[in-house]
């Protein structure tokens, strides 16, 4: 079972990554990133369940908080991007869109 | 030997991808993205070399007695360190460059030096 | 096999990347390149490796290039020189490299000679040499202390760079402007802002446990630093530079920098003092593992403060770069329309 | 104490860039910092006499025995080279405190000392080391500080010259990390004594070789040889001059010292030069290098830039006398390494006092400086006989031996060709001497004076020692005599 | 009791398995941004939450089981909250729901299905 719960979450990484190189707006990336972030804590936890060594769960926690991280920092950063004027980013995903 | 040495194969097309990425664009941001892809690369090519079949992570515990070869790990916990370093230091001189070139791009800076040098040159020549 | 399917979706990014002309997806594309390689990490065993990766190369070096993209704009030139040249550099280096795997022992195998001539006495007495399970922390803080002492100043060595190329003078005036600018984002974070305020004391209550856990588990200084310094940078990211700055005095945080390597030295000159070499913990103490057990984390506290703190100045420098170039260009637009 | 003395080198520099931070102040900063140079350069002269009186001397780090621990081994290739490092090193920081004054703002003085000091941290750990991997870390070490340092030249290609370097630099260092990499895959050790041991078994695989050819390309970006030096004059010429005159002097050495140390001590003799061509690839790449560098360094019009590329001309110098390879080769190497660092040092340091007194270096700006800067102007003038070998300077022994080593492997065309390069030197050279001393000075420079005592003390030393050793050699050719045969393995 | 321990975890792990993959599928083949999101935000919080306690189930060791929680937690407390912190800043920055009626709506299921 543990086998296929991590096939299916390689699964729906594969999935995060097209739509994440797809993209098209800068959102659907964030989106992407986050989805995957979330997989790869699950992919760490049954990875040490799957190796026998489940005691290394620390590092699914520092994913977790990392990936929260960097969502918020692509956000603040995003956010204040069109705040702050600039206008090519703002063309380009109205473009895309 | 394919399977024996497909991971190692993979890593190197990893490490090419990064360079490529260095020497071929242009872009100062870009290039910095892939000397990273480059360094961890080569991360991956260490730590595969430390892997042991039916070994498990080197922190000593009862009843195992295979453990993964612990000495690439510590390196490349240094060479991460050293990773980071580089690429905020490259960064940073990213920001100056901005700041005083008004471009990030490797032509157009090149393009303003050699302007700068000509009429340097220019007012050289008639005084 | 999962490190196979790990490894070619690396391979999927990294072509992804090439060919991304957003730096913005191409940074993201970078983050999500990071945490795979950490992944990867774990499936090899290597779990402390993994740690770190995951931390900085997913983390924190996304978040500077974040922050650095929003500063030069994120569209990249179309123009590509030399695409030709550069692919023959790289078939080269990269046939060389495969021409060099061919004799190489294969993947995993236990007879290959990096498992039989030094390691096996890592594995084998480190337990009594040095009295700590992970074997990890013991040859990182004692039998190669002198590498991470090295690796310690090379990353206050980047701290310092950032400082001299980044750091600008402050003015009152800024900090005010900056303020206003943050409250009328109260409303719009608030939100998150609750979130990360539960958030941030767990944290730092996490690190801490990384920081001593370091010797029965994946961790140590160098995990836990950058943990403490990413609860401070979600803090300033949130709640603005000036606020934190309040919080968090700059020059306070260079000692503390300062301080982490003199502390690990200070450790390399006691036992210098005490009689043996440079790093020696074994003559700390009177008992050797009670020695080397106070070395260990007392290096490891040098490396976390080290750590923590450059990694919050160099976030500080270039938020702060970011909201002095902000300020300028506000006032140069204030002169034009003037004008 | 005495014992430790080889930890001590590295050490005490590195220890004190953190204080820096917390004395931070100018002055004080800059009377520790010279301070604990001349602390590094004293130690390096014990470490020196008691190498050549005793032999090798081996440190283990933290009580490990050597190939599980980390162990600084000294033998008299590396204690020369401290030498040169730390005593280069001290005198141009006597100078830095007037230089920078003018060339770096003022609340990023501590940030600058901090960085040298480091930086110089960086090279004499990369020399002291016996360990393969610590040698990566010292590396970037000196590396990182190297790019902050001359990112902090007043001009803004300064910080293209930065960025160019740290990319170059990274990969170089990146690529000495594979090699690296392969070389503990097939051996399982990172000592490089161990690893001397250990490599001939497996010397015919193709992961050596590879392994080699990375660290040599590797460390070839470093040192700037011929087609991998496009970083180099830009990044000495927009740094500050101190700098400038610490890196010239210092920091190529310190990769030659690598190239020497992996081909000689790690692979051995019989790998490198047998089972592979490194001989003739680099006697050609050497000689190369030697004429396109001369040649750019007549066209240029700044002076820095015209020193820079005669830099890589003298780097392909040391890089003929390498690839000999018989002991009287590798003495003409060590030699010249010597003898640059004192001439480069000299000719950098009189371009910072110029620079401290008119702004810049632009060629026509030399003009009658000869008559307003004449001290200044004879550093130069010496410092760039020097480099052409003209008798009585340091220049001339350095090349001497070398033209001796390759008389006695009958390498005639070579040598013509060693000597037809020299004339080059004396072309660019005489460019700087004649504006200097024949010209009438530019309007704007009619009241310059000349250079502060506290640039000329520094300079002098230099010039004097360029002198003195080229008069009286027993010290410089015995020590380089004695690594070199210790590096082929010949007892003296 | 192993068997029920077993089974549950199995089933657990199962319907986990499926969450995570049809919020991929999601995430891919909706047809914008507002969509996708609610794909991926409702299957992501659940179907972590199953494989998780699913493992928890399994673990034999208390300290696992602890660490387990404080995973569920993190994930319960900062899926929703990154969720609705991009749908608001997406909404905020211009970003406007797709109409269903919209042409450029078919043309965009034909680029992502093309890439399927």
């Amino acid at each position: 079972m543990l086998i296929a719960a991590t096939l299916a979450i390689f699964v729906a990484m594969i999935l995060a990554i097209i739509r994440g190189i797809v993209g098209p707006t800068l959102y659907d990336r964030i989106l992407a990133v986050n989805m995957f972030g979330t997989k790869t804590v699950l992919l760490i936890s049954i990875l040490g369940f799957v190796m026998g060594r489940p005691e290394f769960l620390d590092i699914a926690l520092v994913y977790a908080l990392i990936n929260f991280i960097s969502v918020i920092g692509v956000l603040r950063y995003s956010d204040t991007n069109q705040f702050k004027h600039t206008p090519k980013e703002n063309e380009s995903t109205k473009k895309e869109r | 030997m394919l399977i024996g040495l497909f991971n190692d194969w993979i890593v190197v097309v990893l490490m090419m991808i990064g360079l490529y990425i260095v020497i071929a664009h242009g872009n100062l941001i870009k290039k910095l993205i892939g000397l990273t892809i480059f360094q961890t690369s080569v991360f991956i090519f260490y730590i595969s070399m430390a892997n042991v079949d039916g070994g498990t992570a080197p922190i000593l515990a009862d009843g195992i007695n295979q453990y993964s070869n612990p000495l690439p790990h510590v390196l490349i916990l240094t060479a991460i360190v050293v990773g980071i370093a580089t690429t905020a230091l490259g960064l940073s001189l990213v920001v100056r460059i901005k700041e005083s070139y008004n471009s990030i791009e490797e032509e157009e800076i090149q393009q303003q030096d050699n302007d700068e040098q000509l009429s340097m040159n220019k007012a050289e020549e008639n005084p | 096999m999962i490190d196979i399917v790990l490894l070619t979706l690396l391979v999927v990014i990294a072509i992804a990347i090439i060919r991304m002309k957003d730096l913005f997806a191409a940074v993201m594309l970078a983050g999500i390149y990071g945490l795979l390689s950490a992944s990867f990490f774990v499936a090899m065993d290597a779990v402390d490796v993994a740690f770190t990766e995951a931390a900085v190369g997913a983390g924190i070096s996304t978040l500077l290039m974040l922050v650095v993209i929003t500063m030069t704009g994120s569209k990249e030139k179309p123009t590509r020189h030399k695409p030709f040249s550069a692919l023959f550099v790289v078939i080269i280096t990269g046939g060389l490299l495969i021409y060099g795997t061919l004799d190489m022992p294969y993947f995993g195998s236990a007879d290959a000679p990096i498992h039989n001539h030094t390691s096996p006495r890592y594995i084998k007495d480190s337990m009594q040499e040095i009295g700590i399970p992970n074997i990890v922390t013991s040859v990182l803080a004692s039998y190669r202390a002198f590498d991470t002492f090295g690796e310690v100043v090379v990353i206050f060595t980047a701290g310092i760079g950032v400082l001299t190329l980044l750091s600008v003078a402050r003015s009152k005036e800024n900090d005010d402007k900056i303020e206003a600018i943050n409250d009328s984002m109260h409303q719009q974070h608030l939100v998150i802002r609750i979130i990360s305020k539960m958030l941030i004391p767990f944290i730092f209550l996490f690190a801490l446990y990384v920081q001593f856990h370091g010797d029965f588990g994946p961790g140590g200084g160098f995990q836990a630093g950058v943990i403490f310094a990413s609860a401070i940078i979600l803090y300033t990211m949130l709640f603005g530079l000036s606020t934190a700055r309040k919080v968090i005095n700059q020059t306070f945080v260079q000692i503390i920098a300062a301080l982490g390597v003199l502390l690990y030295g200070s450790v390399g000159i006691v036992s210098l003092m005490n009689g043996g070499n440079f790093l020696d913990y074994n003559v700390l103490s009177s008992n050797p593992i009670t020695g080397q057990h106070l070395g260990i984390l007392l290096i490891e506290w040098g490396v976390g403060c080290t750590v923590a703190s450059v990694m919050v100045v160099i976030f500080f420098n270039f938020a702060g770069r970011r909201a002095f170039q902000q300020h300028k260009k506000k006032l140069q637009d204030k002169e034009s329309s003037a004008c | 104490m005495i014992t430790h003395l080889p930890i001590l080198q590295v050490i005490i520099p590195l220890m004190a860039a953190p204080l820096c931070l917390l004395l931070n102040r100018s002055r004080l900063v800059w009377l520790f910092s010279l301070l604990v140079s001349g602390l590094a350069f004293t130690i390096s002269v014990l470490l020196l006499q008691q190498v050549m009186t005793s032999g090798v001397i081996s440190y283990e780090l933290g009580g490990w025995q050597a190939p599980w621990g980390i162990e600084y081994r000294i033998d008299q290739l590396n204690a020369f080279l401290l030498l040169i490092i730390s005593g280069i090193s001290t005198v141009v920081l006597f100078a830095a405190h007037t230089s920078i004054e003018k060339e770096i703002p003022k609340d990023k003085h501590t940030y600058f000392y901090i960085l040298y000091l480091l930086s110089l941290t960086g090279m004499l750990g990369i020399v002291a080391t016996g360990d393969a991997f610590n040698v990566f870390v010292f590396l970037e070490i000196s590396s990182l500080s190297a790019y902050a340092l001359i990112a902090m030249g007043q001009k803004r290609q300064a910080l293209w010259a930065s960025y160019q370097y740290l990319i170059m630099g990274t990969i170089g260092a990146t690529f000495i990390l594979i090699g690296i990499g392969l070389m503990y895959q097939m051996t399982g050790t990172l000592n490089m004594q161990d690893l001397s041991q250990r490599l001939p078994e497996v010397a015919q695989t193709r992961t050596v070789f590879v392994s080699f050819a990375f660290v040599i390309v590797g460390v070839c970006l470093k040192l700037a040889m011929f087609p991998l030096h496009l970083w180099l004059p830009n990044a000495y010429a927009y740094a500050p001059s101190i700098v400038t005159a610490f890196f010239a002097a210092t920091a190529t050495k310190v990769a030659v010292y690598l190239l020497i140390r992996f081909t000689f001590s790690v692979f051995g003799l019989s790998f490198s030069f047998t089972t592979i061509p490194l001989q003739t690839l680099f006697m050609a790449l050497g000689l190369i290098g030697i004429f396109v560098a001369s040649t750019t360094a007549i066209y240029q019009s700044n002076v820095k830039h015209l020193f820079a590329y005669s830099s890589i001309a003298q780097i392909g110098y040391m890089i003929v006398g390498f690839s000999v390879s018989t002991v009287a080769g590798l003495t003409a190497t060590l030699l010249h390494m010597f003898n640059h660092a004192l001439m480069k040092g000299a000719i950098f340091l009189a371009l910072a006092a110029v620079i401290y007194r008119i702004g810049n270096v632009e060629l026509k700006s030399f003009r009658g400086l000869g008559r307003q800067m004449p001290l200044t102007m004879a550093a130069i003038v010496i410092g760039g006989l020097s480099l052409i070998g003209a008798p009585l300077t340091v220049g001339f022994v350095s090349k001497w031996y070398l033209l001796t080593a390759l008389v006695e492997q009958g390498w005639w065309p070579i040598a013509v060709l060693i000597l037809l390069g020299s004339m080059l030197a004396v072309v660019y050279v005489w460019r700087v001497i004649e504006v200097a001393y024949f010209k009438e000075p530019l309007q704007q420079n009619i009241k310059v004076k000349e250079a502060p005592m506290s640039f000329l003390i520094p300079i002098w030393t230099l010039v004097i020692a360029n002198i003195y050793f080229g008069i009286d050699t027993r010290l410089s050719v015995q020590v380089a005599q004695a690594a070199a045969q210790s590096l082929f393995g010949v007892s003296p | 009791m192993d068997i029920v321990i077993t089974i549950c975890s199995g089933f657990l792990l199962l319907v986990g398995s499926f969450l995570c993959i049809s919020g991929g599928i999601g995430l891919l083949r909706f047809p914008d941004f507002y969509t996708r999101m609610h794909a991926v935000g409702v299957t992501d919080t659940l179907g972590a939450g199953m494989i998780l306690v699913g493992l928890m189930i399994l673990s034999t060791d208390l300290l696992v089981f602890a660490k387990l929680v404080m995973v569920l937690l993190l994930t319960l407390l900062i899926g929703p909250t990154t969720s609705h912190v991009l749908a608001k800043a997406a909404f905020h920055n211009g970003l406007l729901p797709k109409d269903s009626n919209n042409l450029s709506q078919a043309k965009e299921k034909e680029n992502t299905s093309s890439i399927l």
